[in-house]
């Protein structure tokens, strides 16, 4: 086991393993540093942060559904300056590889959200969360508009060196072409999938169990849709992808290897199982070790096509 | 720092059709929890459902020696995962991660210490009325249910020299309405103001805190909203603070000063 | 409790309650016309039927998930003309209300399977699947393009004078665009959702655990996003919708008509539990009757949405 | 007609590490049941994991006065619900939905029948076992495993005046070899070509079809495809018959006359 190297490279970004705790899933952090090792991750992408503080939506922010669960938690954070200030340096201290993930009402807040992260030191990438709640672009969110998501990761681009990673929202038709937008305006990496729109409904008080009415689907029960939509974008784009979705186990993490992740996120796993990360490590090493591989890349998009099959994997051809 | 144990179930005290003690076998975390933390609960990790439940510690439980062995939940069955601990077994075991949260601050004598518990809102009290005694507090538990089931351990606490005054909705056990009733009148009889510890429904807490502010006696209240990780990781549990700020209860509390809640706006979410 | 009347109408579809078989999970009924009686449905949507048998995809064909099911069976079938003679008399003997759901490869075979059905006696409404594999209309499924939606239903509403209902894909980013184009071109309702496009990969062979690589993804674990979908629809259309993803149980089925459904298929749950049907009827009456209601129209669409967040409730909102 | 019973488990014997035999307490399933029929079990209609899992028949448990009381069924573990089969003690219950599908075609005498088990290929031949005796039918057991540990209740077959020939590809048991060696030995002796029915894994029983086709015996086989629903619903179940057509093995098998199968494309699908 010993011979096995998990090392992975995203881009510009060099990662001692390809486990990264997913953002808004990990708090900032510090939360989790008595508990987690926070240099023994890949990396940490933090909860999602604005220029300026947010409260988020009232509670009830979360609620469980089969095999997963719904949030509505509307980034509620310190804000970008208060991150850097007293977050940032407990980071560096912990030697956390930190992913800042930033959300904007506007391009400008984005790129300025960069800028600021670029002159903060102990920053290893932006993660931009293009699906957050208020960002309207042409009426839709930047995530689900080619046009908004070509624009952000654009001025983003400009606006820093640090590797640019556009987090992808699953609520489109066609996520690959989303991917390809992000590959062709410059972005480092691409990360998926967030959170699929949902919404549950008390029956006896006929109330959405959100206070936001809607909110996001995450845990086991979308990750064969997640990887579906990895293997997709595996095939449509170049650049480095992380993938997520309902990772519990090293299997889950090896299945998103698989179909074309070269580094893989961790969220809701963390709160059932804040010490998941040792058992996801030994795991994955573990499983190359058994089919004799020394490096996470060998597997990364290894999938074994059925010959006739081939043939069929367009998006089309799995629904009934 | 808290941990996470895989625990036997030592044994599990079926009190009624709707309440149960469960002894686990979790000596570090026992060891570690201070009056009116709690722990995060879940059967099998692999198994449905998906997320871990908040329980407060109940009781410490001690070998001869007084060295902590484990720990108790006082639990009330009201849906899935509280239905699967009711049916535990002695044997089963049961994952449980803690200690977490903000205990209660201990008042020092000569002041007194008035614990006020609604229903399963009794279980952050066994461990403070331990730690009142070791400080020679003088106790008294205001402990009300709807009904005589609603009510369970007394004895435990009168034995540990609490004194305890019972009320029932339906008169059907100790004084008959709301648990704030015999509390007013004995605040209004006090020579000092105690310090008083309140648990149980949020209009039940609301009212203690404002009886306690009204005879300025410091109140502190365990809340319980719906948590997700206890461990400040996923910002469900925030309730609003006087000031407007959302706060997470699994750090900043379950324990809360009464005053510090925006308690308008905690009747809002529930 | 008899006092509860639960007839419901889906346009001119006058159903005795609003419980339907969904199509591919109850075979063509005659299946389960022994351990069901198909007379108490409401209806019976039969399995995909194309104008000429159809072999359909190699095994493997289905694979469990968390709380779900992928399958790629690929629309095996009879061809309509066997169904005409084969199944059909045998449904009209149970006295089953049968929907006939039916897929193309062209809007003219929609429009020719329309006529032929129109003509069999016993056929109570087309369902038109349009997110069959290999249909395609300008490189998407008909499914995920709104003009393919028009141009399929206006043939078939042209071609029929039948309860026309298409069936919407949820593997698009705006399911409710899809509702009104189909209500614009004169469906008498739609029924939603068809399966979620995914994919699940065995980390031992590398193989994609269907043959056909990607399958659809039904059962429990989509029932949040298909909620989220027909509340969508709801507010979208006038036309009644038929909703459905993940019921197992009564409440389930109550949560899906608060959410706006007219009235409900049970898909998966088939497998899990053939005799699930009268423990359905029990319960929905059960709930009707506890909370005073004579009709299941009296709950269609009653989410009681909390004031602040009636603002919220764009598709934006619940994302992070 | 099949039924679901939720079945009352009477006993769990585990033979080995990995095979175990569970009475269930369905007697209208087992009363009902031919050999070579199946039923679907589900631990718990709410439970994880959501599909039921289909299970030969294999013993069809009576009374003293003969009448059918229970059904048992022979498990081997290799995932999630045969892993939670062998755990299962008695006392617990389990969703018994059957008999299904198409059952073995009895010979009659004088023609003997020859009945091909690899590992808990087993389990479809005690009630057919029963059958061939109550009709008087001379029955041979050709049984193979891995090793050892794979043969079980061979003495139950023996008791029922059934000739056992054991094989082990490790030579830890019987013969050495596979199952087919001996077949094929005692084919090439045999005065009247005998009926044939196999179970086990697909190589097996492709191999024992030839063979039986080779020396003009009739064979049947007992496929084990994944299966969702045992109803014809779903039609994952399907298997390529000769001349090209899939057909579900749920309703048309899972036993299937050895000649019928299409085997270049059963081996291409496992
Ligand atoms: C810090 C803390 C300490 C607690 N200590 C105890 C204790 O010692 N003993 C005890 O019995 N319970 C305690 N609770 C409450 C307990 O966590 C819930 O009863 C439990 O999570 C319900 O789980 P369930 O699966 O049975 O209910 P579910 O099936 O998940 O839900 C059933 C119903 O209960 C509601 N619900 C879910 N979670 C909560 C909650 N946290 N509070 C109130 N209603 C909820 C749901 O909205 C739903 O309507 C505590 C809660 C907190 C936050
Ligand atoms: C008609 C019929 C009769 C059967 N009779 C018996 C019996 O008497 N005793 C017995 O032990 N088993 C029998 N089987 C096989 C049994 O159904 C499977 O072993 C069982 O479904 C596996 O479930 P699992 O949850 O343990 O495995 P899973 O965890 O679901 O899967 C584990 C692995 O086993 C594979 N697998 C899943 N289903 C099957 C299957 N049907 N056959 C082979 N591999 C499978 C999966 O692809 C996966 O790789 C029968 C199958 C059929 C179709
Ligand atoms: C409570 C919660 C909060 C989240 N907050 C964010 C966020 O701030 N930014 C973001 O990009 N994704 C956020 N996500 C999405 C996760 O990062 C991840 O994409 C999604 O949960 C799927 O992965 P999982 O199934 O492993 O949780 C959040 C998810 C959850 C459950
Ligand atoms: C095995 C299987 C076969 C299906 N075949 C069809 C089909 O032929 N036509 C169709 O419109 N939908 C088909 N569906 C989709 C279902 O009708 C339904 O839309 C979906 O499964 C969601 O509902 P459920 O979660 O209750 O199963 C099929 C689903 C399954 C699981
Ligand atoms: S419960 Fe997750 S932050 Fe408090
Ligand atoms: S198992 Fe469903 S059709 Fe055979």
């Amino acid at each position: 086991m010993s011979a096995v190297d998990l090392a992975v490279s995203c881009g510009p970004l060099r990662l001692k393993n390809p486990l990264v705790a997913a953002s808004g899933c990990f708090g900032y952090g510090v939360e989790y540093a008595d508990v987690v090792d926070l240099s023994a991750l890949g990396a940490v992408a933090v909860k999602g942060l604005f220029l300026e503080e947010r409260e988020g939506h009232a509670p009830p922010r979360i609620v469980e559904t089969p095999s997963g669960m719904l949030n509505a938690i509307g980034l509620q954070g310190v804000g970008v300056r208060r991150f850097v200030d007293e977050m940032l340096p407990q980071l560096r201290a912990r030697e956390a590889v930190t992913i800042v993930n930033i959300c904007g009402t506007t391009v400008d807040e984005y790129a300025e959200l960069a800028r600021i992260l670029s002159d903060a030191p102990g920053v290893a990438a932006l993660e931009l969360n293009i699906s957050c709640p208020n960002i309207k672009a042409g009426g839709t969110t930047f995530g689900c508009s080619l046009h908004g998501l070509t624009d952000v990761v654009s001025a983003v681009r400009r606006a820093t060196a640090l590797p640019v990673i556009p987090k992808l929202t699953p609520n489109v038709t066609d996520v690959a072409a989303f991917a390809r937008a992000a590959e062709e305006a410059g972005a480092d990496a691409v990360s998926l999938v967030n959170t699929f729109l949902a919404m549950a409904i008390d029956i006896e008080t006929r109330r959405p169990r959100l206070s936001n009415v809607m909110g996001g689907l995450s845990g086991p029960a979308i990750r064969p849709i997640a990887v579906r939509m990895v293997y997709e974008c595996r095939q449509a784009i170049d650049i480095p992808i992380m993938g997520m979705g309902g990772v519990m186990t090293a299997d889950d993490v090896v299945e998103f290897l698989i179909a074309g992740a070269d580094a893989v996120q961790v969220g809701t796993a963390n709160f059932v199982d804040p010490f998941v990360w040792p058992r996801l490590l030994e795991g994955l090493t573990a499983y190359l070790a058994r089919h004799g591989h020394h490096a996470v890349s060998d597997i990364v998009g290894a999938v074994d096509l059925p010959e006739p099959a081939a043939a069929r994997t367009t998006p089309e051809s799995g629904a009934r | 720092m808290p941990i996470d144990v895989d625990a036997l179930v030592m044994s599990n005290d079926r009190l009624s059709a709707t309440y149960n003690v469960l002894e686990l076998a979790a000596p570090e975390v026992a060891a570690a929890a201070r009056p009116g933390q709690f722990v995060m609960v879940k059967q099998n990790l692999a198994a449905a459902p998906l997320l871990r439940r908040p329980f407060s510690v109940f009781e410490v439980l001690r070998d001869e020696r007084g060295d902590p062995v484990g720990l108790s939940i006082l639990n009330k069955r009201i849906g899935i995962v509280t239905d699967a601990l009711y049916a535990l077994e002695p044997g089963q075991r049961l994952r449980c991660l803690g200690p977490l949260g903000r205990a209660f601050s201990l008042s020092s004598p000569p002041g007194e210490a008035w614990m006020v518990a609604g229903g399963v809102g009794l279980a952050p009290f066994a461990t403070l009325a331990e730690a009142l005694r070791a400080a020679q507090v003088p106790a008294t538990l205001f402990y009300g249910g709807r009904s005589s089931e609603d009510l369970v351990y007394e004895d435990w606490f009168r034995q540990r020299g609490v004194r305890v005054r019972l009320t029932t909705e339906d008169g059907s056990r100790g004084e008959s309405g709301l648990v704030t009733g015999p509390l007013e009148q004995a605040l209004g009889t006090a020579a000092t103001p105690p310090t008083i510890y309140a648990c149980g429904p949020t209009p039940m807490m609301r009212a203690v805190a404002a009886l306690a502010h009204e005879h300025g006696s410091p109140s502190e209240v365990s809340l319980e909203p719906v948590m997700g990780c206890g461990l400040g990781g996923c910002y469900s549990c925030v309730v609003r603070i006087r000031g407007g700020r959302l706060v997470r209860s699994c750090l900043h509390g379950p324990v809360f000063a009464g005053d510090r809640i925006d308690w308008d706006a905690l009747a809002g979410a529930a």
